[in-house]
């Protein structure tokens, strides 16, 4: 009897083993945050001194349109003016998740609505697969198969956003129907059911009930599907064109915050206004990142909140 | 439907030595005040059961017994086992656990054979032996009569049992762990009737070696089973007695119209 | 605690040995350089371009001479600058001056040219031009020209191609055709091979590339009705060219300075280079310096 | 329009647009391997790369791609594991959860080169690393995590609730109902997570430019001691892998064969991550098979 | 009265499971109808089988007869979708879509093309109304359904069924999970529209189907064991299960 008491009262085997693997989840988290918030440090400061060191106007930064660090205008002022990449980057984002989303959520309809066991069973893989092949791979592809054939079917040199959005339409692709086969899953099944019993068709109980409850799941998906295609760098850098002009249509070459970020690091030199300046760019697509990531955030807050 | 004055209560003491009690026992979700002042004791060797509407607090009040409303509620009030108030913060609660065990609605077999789901805890607990481990199996199923069904898929995976069997599975696996008290949660609700009656007759048997306390929504169950019954309303216990008379002369208006079936 | 589950264990120790290693590691690396003394190691940085030649030629080299690591890699020009000067690399591979490039102090760097490069305009092969002055060279890449016909082709319209702001490729052109014109802003590709596959597949294109990288699928241009040849870059008849160079932090170790030494022998100049569609820098019968200013050697 | 037309029509789309993807797929996986097989030979995969001869193989590379996978999951899997657990099971639904989430997803959207460069200043250059499989490894832990994380936290949840309570009832801790319970019964999952994953780690090629490099010395194949520089298991050695090796050759490649190569080595990376998908899927199946049945 | 449906020798299994072992039951116009009997007898089941919710299971294969005013549920030229609209169903658990109060109303109506604004909102009071609930979401018509009590989702969910106008309603366990007081509305709502609709109500509570009910049906274990008037069922049944079952022997 006391024996129990005892037992009851001190800490046991189990108490321990619970404090331990707690500990390790928190080291692990702990080590994860420690990264993250080494690197934005890092991206932070580099992505400051151009405006801190070199003394740019962050309006000129943000507002301008030409870019060549390297050398100075008439004034004696660098000319970074990011605009054109910021503009482009979006145009190629907002593109892909436009052209990506009709084709995400046919996929992802069949897989949860209309064959769900055929259906998962042969696009599961094929969504797999599509996330497997590497971005160069992509960007050869692209500069071999879709640079040309626009420039057959449209004229131009076939580099610009066009190329860049058909890239990355398939790029995003699998992000986008992964996370709305999950948001759709989560419908709960009696909706469907209530729904049939009314006298719904099948499209009707999809469109009108399981689109409508899974949209903030959806629009989730699409936005993480958006901040990948905003990331992506080898793909578009080899169909965008990267000439940094504001872009006059879908079919001049242009060029991405990544896309210059990446021909342009290996060229200059670490602490002179020309790298601080694409270290600012690589500061711009973090705090795009952030946005989408709040975005997110307040969505799926809201998408709650209603259920 | 009437509203029922909370305040009439006809709660007895035990006469017989008690394998636990509470002292009133508060729980709240958040703002919801779920559960009211619930005293009760419960005999030692004994089946209690809590019978009462959807919602009326039963199973919420059966889950504080061993705590595993922890995370999910806040549950004042105390609960005395062995002489301690076991609802304190210096109480080890996996200990409380191993001496107060719990069978669920659902059955939750782990992904794992048979063999596994008994032993599993078992070695955790520092028993290696593979006699010892092998007896214990062969006794728990045996009292959740499941022995005889299973003997030969021990090593087969748990989840491919039916429902019925699962539950004993389960029943069978707590009471490998040689607890105190079992806590069962509407253990037959899910099941066939056939399996129902077979987790009855286990339950009777378990009856002579561990204190019994079992949630239910079919009252006939209860009277067939039970050797105290406590009704439970809207969040209050209402009547607490001797099984026979909860239901053939219940003292309190609201127990008498939830046995005739006048809600529910 | 005595047997831990599977699990927990490798979890455990998994974790406990990363976050080791991530804070140890530079102290192991650091002493396994101390302790070998015979085993030398040599990180060369930078020039894509220059990389495989660099990295046959140490492949050699390591063949005879036992015990000496060196590593080669590429991360462009600047990188290698920036490298070399901080100290992180004993040798930093460029295709530019030191003394060209923002934010290097030239100075405490130590040239070593190991290769002359060629390079040339190309064009795709549907433009029927084949030839031009330097002054239309200069007048297309600045924007003066956007069709051929304005330059004796037929009637198509002209797509720039330039390299990368602060490639090497860009800077040894722009200082030869250019004279400190600014160009015409257009396509920027950062690399040979895309160039290449630019180029030859898309009509109307022009762009420049190395010597080595002009094959069948596109034409190389003449210039001033001077050919791209190898023997007009060592007379300088041929302006578009540069030096390859391997620097270091003031004069290299003894290692470095080795393998330095073989780079410059014949077996190197003499075989590898030339395979490679370099120009060796025995063969140039001329010099340039940091400013552009050529000289009779 | 009557409902039923609509319905019709809608479904007619859904099966159009699926269609339409799975023409995508099959075109990009015809077109990498029409393009890439015929150059595949024993000899290439056997053999090691030439600069700038024709002939050359891609052995190494594939190894140091093997390789590179096999480090990057030792190190990213554990912290991930980690991670996973703690916010599925430990973490308290309060703000400094949201902005660790947050932070994590943020890791997974940054451009592979910001990363790569950032792998080079710190752990090339500031640690001593020099170009090595080992900060390669690091670099591309970075990307892994993430995901790793995310999926292994989707995955613990995707486990009832009920089989917690029952741990947690036997009087287990819920540390031992984690990893006793929970985790088993995520296996599968977490392996999906895994193989997705090892994809992306397969076929980066950005981030590895900057710190695992872009040369492959020949090493020495029996040479098992892991601290001698010509190891083949030596993680301190530069080491370019498969997907660099696609991105060099193409950019800056003078070997004859480029185009060759290049399209062989896509064919062999496509092949390895196909074979990679199928080993997983089936030891998934037959580990959740082992583990939930017979010891 | 005219029999509205018919069943005969309703056979239905899973697989290779039966399920059900041949039911023959007719329901009579505007009465109400209770399926009685313990968990797994297969009274939800056979209800789900009046309006081909079972077509949703996988493997589910149904033979024998049942007809809706004579013609053939299972021929192979109904339209299911307008077999639905004339046999509603309110399910076990409450289950109003998330929406407001209104478009769960009126969205049967919408969905057969009703654009109407006066036509549906003179439907969505007429059908809240008859599911007593008017008067307690009749200021909060365009807030979220989810925001209501079960017991009140419960009768919007009847509502929802009830603006279909469907012949026949049917009603599974409506009020299992829901607490005694919300139960006792839901009984009333059915008493008030008994003679409107032709009501199927599956029980698990004898009680409630003896205070409700016009007609009682017995099932056990996939078996038909007794069909008769409630009085008579529950005063004198015929057969010796249903006694024993009504007296709590087992269940």
């Amino acid at each position: 009897m006391d024996e129990i008491k005892h037992d009851l009262q001190n800490p046991s085997k189990a108490t321990h083993q619970d404090l331990f693997g707690k500990g390790i989840t928190y080291l692990c988290i702990g080590f994860v945050s420690l990264l993250v918030i080494s690197i934005l440090y890092f991206i932070t400061t580099r992505g400051l001194a151009t405006f801190t060191t070199n003394h740019v106007s962050l309006w000129k930064f943000l507002s301008g349109t030409n870019w060549n660090p390297a050398l100075l205008d008439k004034h004696g002022n660098p000319q970074i003016g990011a605009l054109p990449m910021i503009v482009t980057s979006f145009s190629v984002t907002v593109l892909a998740a436009v052209v990506a989303t009709p084709f995400a959520l046919g996929v992802a309809l069949f897989m949860t609505e209309i064959a769900p066991e055929k259906g998962t069973k042969i696009l599961q893989p094929v969504i797999e697969l599509l996330v497997g092949i590497p971005s160069v791979v992509y960007g050869f592809i692209g500069l071999s198969v879709i640079v040309p054939l626009i420039r057959h079917s449209f004229g131009g040199t076939g580099f610009g956003i066009l190329a860049g959005t058909l890239v990355l339409f398939v790029m995003v692709l699998p992000t986008i129907t992964s996370l709305s086969v999950d948001s759709i899953k989560a419908v709960p099944m009696f909706y469907r059911s209530a729904s049939l019993a009314l006298g719904a068709t099948r499209w009707q109980t999809i469109y009108k009930v399981v689109l409508r409850s899974a949209t903030p799941g959806i629009l989730t998906a699409i936005i993480f599907g958006m901040s990948r295609a905003f990331g992506e760098a080898l793909a578009v850098q080899m169909v965008i064109g990267n000439a940094v002009l504001m872009p006059h249509g879908l079919l001049t070459p242009s060029s991405t915050l990544t896309s210059q970020l990446t021909t342009g690091i290996g060229n200059t030199t670490m602490g002179t206004l020309p790298n601080n300046a694409l270290w600012s760019l690589a500061l711009i697509l973090l705090l795009m990142s952030l946005v989408f990531n709040v975005l997110v955030r307040i969505i799926g807050k809201r998408g709650a909140l209603k259920k | 439907m009437q509203e029922y004055d909370y305040n009439k209560t006809h709660i007895i003491d035990i006469p017989l030595e008690l394998a636990m009690k509470t002292e009133n026992l508060q729980v709240f979700y958040g703002d919801n005040h779920a559960m009211h002042d619930a005293s009760l004791e419960f005999p030692r060797h004994r089946i209690t059961a809590l019978i009462g509407a959807s919602g009326s607090g039963k199973s919420t009040y059966l889950r504080c017994l061993n705590r595993m409303n922890d995370r999910i509620a806040t549950v004042k009030g105390k609960i005395m086992y062995r002489g301690m108030d076991i609802n304190t913060k210096n109480i080890n609660v996996y200990e409380v656990r191993k001496h107060i065990s719990m069978v669920f609605q659902r059955p939750n077999p782990f992904a794992k054979s048979i063999r596994e789901n008994i032993t599993f805890a078992l070695k955790r607990n520092g028993i290696k032996d593979k006699n010892e481990l092998n007896k214990r199996v062969e006794e728990s199923l045996k009292a959740a009569a499941l022995w005889d069904e299973v003997k030969d898929d021990l090593d087969k995976s748990a989840l491919a049992l039916s429902g019925g069997q699962a539950q004993r599975l389960c029943i069978a696996r707590c009471v490998a762990m040689k607890p105190d008290i079992l806590l069962l949660d509407e253990p037959a609700s899910a099941l066939d009737p056939i399996s129902a009656a077979k987790i009855e007759d286990t339950l009777m048997e378990l009856r002579e070696n561990y204190s019994i306390i079992i949630v239910t929504h079919n009252m006939q169950q209860a009277s067939r089973i039970a050797d105290y019954t406590a009704f439970f309303h809207m969040g209050h216990v209402l009547e607490y007695d001797v099984t026979e008379k909860i239901f053939t002369t219940p003292q309190i208006k609201a127990t008498e119209d939830y046995i005739s079936g006048n809600f529910g | 605690m005595k047997k831990r589950s599977f699990f927990s264990t490798i979890v455990a120790v998994a974790a406990v040995g990363v976050l080791l290693a991530g804070c140890g590691s530079s102290s192991s690396s650091k002493s396994k350089k101390s302790s070998a003394d015979s085993n030398v190691k040599i990180t060369a940085v930078g020039s894509t371009a220059l990389q495989p030649l660099v990295e046959q030629a140490a492949s050699n080299y390591q063949k005879a001479n036992k015990g000496v690591n060196i590593s080669v890699q590429g991360g462009g020009s600047g990188t290698g600058l920036s490298q070399v000067q901080t100290g992180a690399v004993q040798i930093g591979n460029s295709d530019i001056f030191a003394e060209q490039q923002d934010g290097i102090k030239a100075k405490q760097l130590v040239d070593h040219q190991v290769a002359v490069v060629g390079m040339t305009p190309v064009v795709n092969k549907d433009v029927s031009v084949s030839n031009l002055s330097m002054a239309q060279l200069k007048g297309i890449f600045t924007g003066k020209y956007t069709n051929w016909k304005q330059v004796g082709g037929k009637n198509e319209k002209i797509t720039v191609v330039n390299r990368a702001q602060g490639s090497g490729t860009r800077a040894t052109f722009e200082s030869a055709v250019l004279e400190g014109a600014k160009a015409v802003k257009a396509q920027e590709q950062d690399s040979n091979g895309t160039v290449q596959k630019i180029v030859s597949t898309t009509p109307g294109t022009i762009s420049y590339l190395a010597f080595s990288y002009v094959n069948s699928k596109l034409k190389a241009l003449s210039v001033n009705n001077v050919k791209p040849t190898d023997a007009n870059v060592t007379t300088n008849k041929w302006k578009i060219w540069s030096y390859e160079h391997m620097y270091t932090k003031g004069q290299p170790n003894k290692a470095t300075k080795k393998f330095l030494n073989y780079m410059d022998s014949g077996k190197v100049q003499d075989s590898l280079v030339q395979k490679l569609g370099y120009i060796s820098i025995h063969d140039m019968k001329v010099t340039k310096n940091a400013s552009n200013a050529v000289s009779q050697k | 329009m009557n409902s039923k037309t609509s319905n019709n029509i809608a479904t007619g789309v859904i099966y159009f647009l699926v269609a339409c993807v799975l023409a995508i797929l099959v075109f990009l996986l015809g077109y990498i391997l029409i393009t890439g097989i015929p150059h595949v030979s024993w000899h290439f995969l056997t053999s090691s790369a030439q600069s700038f001869a024709a002939g050359g193989g891609i052995r190494d590379q594939l190894f140091n791609s093997m390789y590179l996978l096999v480090l990057t999951l030792i190190i990213s899997f554990p912290i991930a594991l980690g991670s996973g657990i703690y916010l599925s099971e430990y973490a308290p639904e309060n703000w400094i959860t949201g902005v660790i989430r947050t932070a994590v997803e943020v890791l997974s959207s940054l451009p592979s080169v910001v990363v790569g460069l950032f792998g080079f200043l710190l752990f090339v250059v500031n640690f001593h690393m020099g170009f090595s499989i080992l900060a390669g490894a690091i670099a591309l832990t970075f990307f892994n995590l993430p995901l790793l994380t995310r999926s292994i936290e989707e995955s613990l949840q995707d486990v009832s609730e009920l089989q917690r309570e029952a741990g947690l009832s036997l009087g287990l801790s819920r540390w031992k109902t984690i990893t006793g319970i929970v985790l088993p019964a995520a296996l599968p999952g977490i392996l999906t997570g895994i193989i997705l994953s090892a994809g992306r780690v397969f076929g980066e090629a950005a981030a590895l430019i900057y710190t695992a490099g872009q040369s492959a010395p020949t090493v020495n194949y029996g040479d098992w001691n892991p601290m001698d520089s010509a190891s083949f298991l030596n993680f301190m050695r530069p080491a370019e892998t498969l997907a660099v090796h696609i991105w060099k050759v193409n950019t800056e490649g003078v070997t004859p064969d480029a185009a060759a190569i290049s399209s062989g080595a896509s064919a062999v990376l496509i092949v390895v991550i196909l074979l990679f998908n199928l080993l997983a899927r089936m030891l998934g199946r037959w580990l959740y098979k082992r583990m939930t049945a017979t010891k | 009265m005219p029999k509205i449906i018919t069943s005969k020798d309703v056979h239905l299994s899973y697989g290779s499971k039966e399920a059900l072992h041949g039911i023959s039951l007719d329901f009579e116009e505007h009465e109400i109808t209770a399926l009685i009997g313990p968990s797994g007898c297969g009274k939800s089941t056979y209800l789900r089988c009046l309006n081909r919710m079972n077509d949703l299971i996988k493997g589910v294969k149904i033979s024998g007869s049942m007809k809706l005013e004579g013609k053939d549920i299972y021929a192979p030229n109904v339209d299911i979708v307008d077999l639905r609209k004339r046999v509603g169903m309110v399910f076990q658990q409450p289950n109003p879509f998330p929406f407001s109060v209104y478009e769960n109303v009126a969205y049967g109506l919408r969905l057969a093309g009703e654009k109407d604004k006066h036509v549906l909102d003179e439907r969505v009071e007429t059908s809240l109304k008859q599911a007593a609930i008017w008067d307690e979401v009749k200021d909060h018509l365009y807030d979220n359904a989810l925001s209501f009590s079960g017991g009140q989702q419960q009768r919007i969910c009847v509502a929802r069924v009830l603006a279909v106008q469907p012949e026949v309603v049917l009603l599974d366990e409506p009020t299992s999970a829901l607490d005694p007081i919300s139960s006792s509305k839901i009984e009333d709502t059915l008493m008030n529209i008994r003679h409107e609709y032709t009501i199927i109500i599956v029980t698990h509570n004898m009680q409630q189907a003896s205070r409700i009910s016009d007609k009682t049906a017995f099932l056990l274990n996939g078996d038909l064991v007794e069909f008769s008037p409630t009085e008579k069922m529950f005063i004198h049944p015929d057969d010796e299960k249903t006694s024993d079952y009504l007296n709590g022997k087992f269940g």
